[in-house]
């Protein structure tokens, strides 16, 4: 073990700001040394640090043992942190871009979020990954993936928004004793609006518990990930017609934190749902059918959606800016629900 | 043959009457209604014998596949779990939420699955990795069906266990007579990953035990993972290799003619008496259903369907009509 | 090629009433028949005749080089299919149980649902195969599907009710230029209840277009596959207290007939989604957001939805039946809802 | 060698000189902005040769994965395409829609595709298939990153193909110098799928073209797939062996000093002017991205996003402000 600490790391220590990523890789580190039991699997992140760089200097730290570089395998080494998480082990894998977690759909859905209910025990596993497009990473590095696993009863899916929620979400998703899809935006991890100070203590945030980004009456927007951004700022232009919007932050999307948005929505009568990912069978879906279940009687207008449009993540700039859904997009279905 | 032949022998004599007298579940239709020939196969109980078996979670661990369960008897399963679990049972493993004829019980050093082959190669290669990640004395033991080669998640797993010479033991298992694995397959194959292969055949019991012994020897040694292919066996008489066995262990491996007898009149009465208490026991409860499938989660039943709407969501009016269907 | 007929595809031809199954056995030889492009791919298809037996007396009839057993390498074949359909082929692949279309998830979702879009051409290619609980299977045998794939952008998915649709929609997903995911709900195959006369000239059924299974005026039910029946029985009992029940029978999942729905809400201004599948991320929030997007107005109560339970498919029978939506259920629900 | 060896090796020469003239595009940053370094390695355009170009949709089919692009040039693919798909331009394959460095065009045999490693075997094994099952004199190649035998969607491409007998050449591409395949990596694997195997290293043109050319023979002869596995080339200079081929095409295989000089001049001039053109077309338009993703799918903008809602959806009142936004 070396004893200077890779900068990434070292952010909060410093009492200075740090980005999304490193407040990732702050959360690993510290998972690492506070529980032996922990430890990371997957493509490159050992000598090379990983494609963006979040466990650089770990493998000199932590050794070979608990910074496993893996075969191009996603399903075979899924598979193989279940069995280590068996063992009483918290595997964390890294899926080099989200996109690639599909060759562990089988293992992940079938043996993973089953396991408790087959009496075979609970798996705590934490699969994070980088997601999302305007990276012109083109169809097979921009994907978001919670709805391949919203649909399955037994595992979790966290998605956070800000550098703080990434450091103590992923720390919860490390401690809690169920399997955690993990998902980070990359448009968020260098963001320069996303680097902040962080608490200094051990910072937890807990899974399940949605987050008031901005308070408001006059309508809900229920979002999460970077779309919170792009939510907050249309927020802003309401404002200025005196439109007072309230902005939920999911932050876990499974399990859904219903409660939160019900209460919302009793507030305000109206709710618009904005996701990056595409729009038939997004999870806009299902928070409208509780909605539709819970607080009905509430609502003085349809709950709507604005989503990424019906097809692959396009590759060139231009085309992708069209796909994915934008600030004046969430005004335009604000305003017209506001007004409805 | 490392240990004590005769003690061991006298466990898989135990293992082998068990199977049998378990069959005659079979015969009577049980394991039909549950859908699954039982395989029988005492090479693969002769096999999980060369691991390290314990109760208290720090022995060797078995995937015994869904073959031929004997490898769990050598593991420590009871006649009585195995007819639970066929038999659907509240007081099966897991009470029946999932089937099959292996279940999990970490203790003792079982891993079940009911799915898709070559997962479990995965899955035990990761145990191994934790095996070895702790320096422990440990292995593990894989059963799969030669069908699982010609999946990539066994080859993933394998190609996983061979890059972090985690300690494991695959056995291509073909207790069901499949003709798959030619001589010389699992060689091949082998060779692909750079790891030590065998193949096994109607060996006599101490080359079965052997063959294992040495390759878990090797695993704990830092020596990476082995691939032991199983040739078919004679399909006309399941119970061929199974007799010569028993007669192998009384008239060379010391255990002699009356021990066999007791140890059979000992295990008849066990499967006997399973079959006694399995009567009485009670089918698995309709709302064991609800379990929660993550740890803290409460249980929720949907509400349209056992309760009603929580109370306050509908402000108009009460709801009606709902409490007179079931 | 041998003179004699299967026995299984020849019901019509005779005049005979057809099961479920022999209804898919009567597709796929009529258009392998029709189309020497078609072709079979699966498990033990060939001589053994499938699991069910629905291709007994395929091989002998059209031959090795279109009757294809296959490795168990869900994922490998499905590839296959996709470069066979490349050269003008028309492949349908079996899965033995659909539960096993998970390793094939990857090459389903990222290659050939993206190959229009990608400019590589349409891929017509058909995955076909049993689903569905209430067989004792456990979890592994006994899963819905449509789930994994309904968020895909250039996927069909179909999933008949009826011995007629399930020929008449088949014919029309292999003469369908895009990959088809088909939906065979094991509890129909051999139900008696199902069999029924066939059109006796070329039986095909449009894709993307809902049927109404009975109309009604009080309240909506959509359903769709084995739960169409036991929406039907829970009508009748609503019939019984003078309710007028439609039940809409989807038959294409994706894409969904919202237009139909959307009719037959305007209507009774009351609407029950009812599936098999489990609850949470299941089809019933995409079709709430499309009634919320269109038909707000002329709700006169919230859009409900009965289904399974969230988690796995359990193994015993009684803890399978309580999983799964009963008759009972769909009545309460429905009585609940016409009553609001 | 077969055929004509002056006129094959002119085509690879100019194939080369592509290459060539094309790095340049990259030096000046373009590929960079596109994120993805241009493989250059002469072997892989010699072991395209060696297939039935056409372009009429009835000769082989190739897949040159991501590393090396040259094989693209040898069935026909040209500078100007490959600027287009880099640039992103609306005149690029699939109007820029998908990425990466090939694309499809199944008239001239090309195959592309810019996602994860082995999906191209599954793929160009069910393109074989059906040339095997028409009894066709077709051949499928496919280059994948040697990376690609770590996934389990490799493994099951080959067994597939291996299992029919598919005419299938599958070469594992070191060309972005990666020092993965070891000598008889190749040989080993292929030995688990009973296959023909061979490895190439610095061989000169006439080797590497045999190698390919004796493959495709024996496959579409029905005597099923190869695997070929390319060594590492030398790093330091990734031109060395291109230079090489350029010197022995024109003192040994009959081009001629004058001929190369003649065949460098009109690549450059072709590459020069793919450039100019380049400049002048358009980026692909935003709205683009609302194709169809079905072939009879009328494509539907998102009500809420560019276009208001349907007419008389909401009975009440006329939406407000809806217009003002964009
Ligand atoms: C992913 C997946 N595909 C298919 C199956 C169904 N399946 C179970 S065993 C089996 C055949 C196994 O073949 P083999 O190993 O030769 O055993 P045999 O039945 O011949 O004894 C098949 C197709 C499965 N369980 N999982
Ligand atoms: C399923 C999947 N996982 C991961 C990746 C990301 N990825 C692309 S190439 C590559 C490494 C390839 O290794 P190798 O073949 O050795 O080529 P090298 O980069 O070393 O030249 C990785 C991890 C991917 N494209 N698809
Ligand atoms: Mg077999
Ligand atoms: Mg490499």
């Amino acid at each position: 073990m070396s004893g200077e600490l890779p900068p990434q790391v070292t952010r909060t220590r410093e009492g200075r700001p740090a980005t999304f990523l490193e407040a990732i890789a702050e959360a690993l580190w510290e998972e690492m040394e506070r529980d032996s039991r922990v430890f990371l699997m997957g493509e490159d992140i050992g000598s090379y640090g990983g494609a963006f760089k979040v466990t650089r200097g770990f493998l000199d730290h932590f050794g070979q043992s608990r910074i496993i570089d893996t075969p191009i395998s996603e399903g075979g080494f899924t598979g193989a942190a279940a069995g280590a998480a068996h063992m009483g082990l918290r595997p964390v894998v890294e899926m080099q871009f989200m996109d690639f977690i599909s060759p562990a759909y089988d293992v992940l859905t079938n043996y993973i979020a089953t396991s408790l209910y087959r009496g075979a025990g609970p798996l705590p596993i934490v699969v994070r990954g980088p997601v999302g497009g305007g990276n012109r990473g083109g169809p097979f590095h921009s994907q978001n993936v919670e709805m391949a696993f919203f649909h399955t009863p037994g595992l979790k899916i966290v998605y956070p928004s800000t550098a703080a929620d990434a450091k103590g979400l992923l720390k919860s998703a490390i401690r809690d004793d169920n399997p955690v899809i993990f998902e980070e935006h990359k448009g968020l991890y260098r963001a320069p609006h996303c680097r902040e100070k962080l608490p200094a203590d051990d910072h937890v945030v807990p899974l399940g518990k949605a987050r008031v980004a901005m308070e408001g009456e006059d309508l809900t927007i229920v979002t999460y990930g970077l779309m919170v951004h792009r939510s907050l700022e249309a927020a802003a232009t309401l404002a200025r017609d005196r439109v007072r919007v309230e902005v939920i932050d999911l932050r876990t999307l499974l399990p859904l934190d219903e409660d939160a948005i019900v209460a919302s929505v009793q507030k305000t009568g109206k709710l618009l749902i904005v996701h990056e990912d595409t729009r038939t069978g997004g999870i806009a879906g299902e928070i409208a059918m509780r909605i539709n279940e819970r607080a009905f009687e509430w609502l003085d207008g349809p709950v709507l959606r604005v989503t990424a449009i019906d097809s692959p993540v396009p590759f060139s700039g231009a085309l992708e800016d069209y796909f994915l859904p934008s600030v004046a997009d969430v005004v335009t279905a604000g305003r017209y629900l506001v007004n409805y | 043959m490392p240990g004590d032949a005769t003690a061991l022998s006298r466990g898989v004599v135990r293992d082998l009457l068990y199977q049998g007298f378990q069959a005659r579940f079979l015969a009577g239709g049980a394991a039909k209604s549950a859908g699954m020939p039982f395989g029988v196969d005492i090479r693969t109980v002769a096999m999980a014998r060369a691991m390290r078996h314990s109760s208290d979670g720090k022995g060797d661990l078995c995937s015994a596949g869904h073959l031929a369960p004997g490898p769990m008897l050598a593991f420590g399963a009871t006649p009585l779990e195995f007819l639970r679990q066929l038999g659907r049972k509240g007081t099966a493993p897991a009470a029946a939420r999932s089937g099959g004829r292996s279940w999990t019980d970490l203790r003792r050093g079982l891993i079940g699955w009911d799915g898709p082959p070559g997962t479990m190669t995965q899955v035990l290669a990761g145990v191994a990795l934790a095996f070895a990640q702790r320096g422990q004395d440990r292995a593990a033991l894989v059963f799969e069906e030669f069908a699982a080669t010609e999946t990539g998640g066994w080859h993933e797993g394998m190609n996983f266990a061979a890059a972090q010479a985690a300690p494991l033991v695959v056995v291509l298992d073909a207790a069901r007579g499949a003709g798959d694995a030619g001589e010389g397959a699992a060689d091949a194959i082998a060779r692909g990953y750079g790891v030590d292969a065998a193949t096994v055949s109607r060996e006599a019991y101490p080359e079965l035990f052997r063959t294992v012994a040495d390759a878990r020897r090797r695993a704990v040694q830092g020596r990476g993972p082995s691939l032991i292919a199983m040739l078919p066996r004679d399909q006309d008489d399941p119970w061929a290799l199974h007799d010569a066995f028993v007669a192998w262990a009384r008239d060379e491996a010391g255990v002699g003619r009356g021990e066999v007898k007791a140890i059979e009149r000992a295990a008849s009465a066990g499967v006997d008496h399973a079959f006694h208490r399995l009567d009485k026991e009670p089918e698995a409860a309709a709302d064991d259903a609800l379990v929660p499938v993550c740890t803290h989660d409460v249980p929720q039943p949907a509400w349209t369907r056992r309760t009603p709407p929580e109370p306050g969501w509908r402000a108009t009016a009460e709801p009606q009509g709902f409490h007179d269907v079931r």
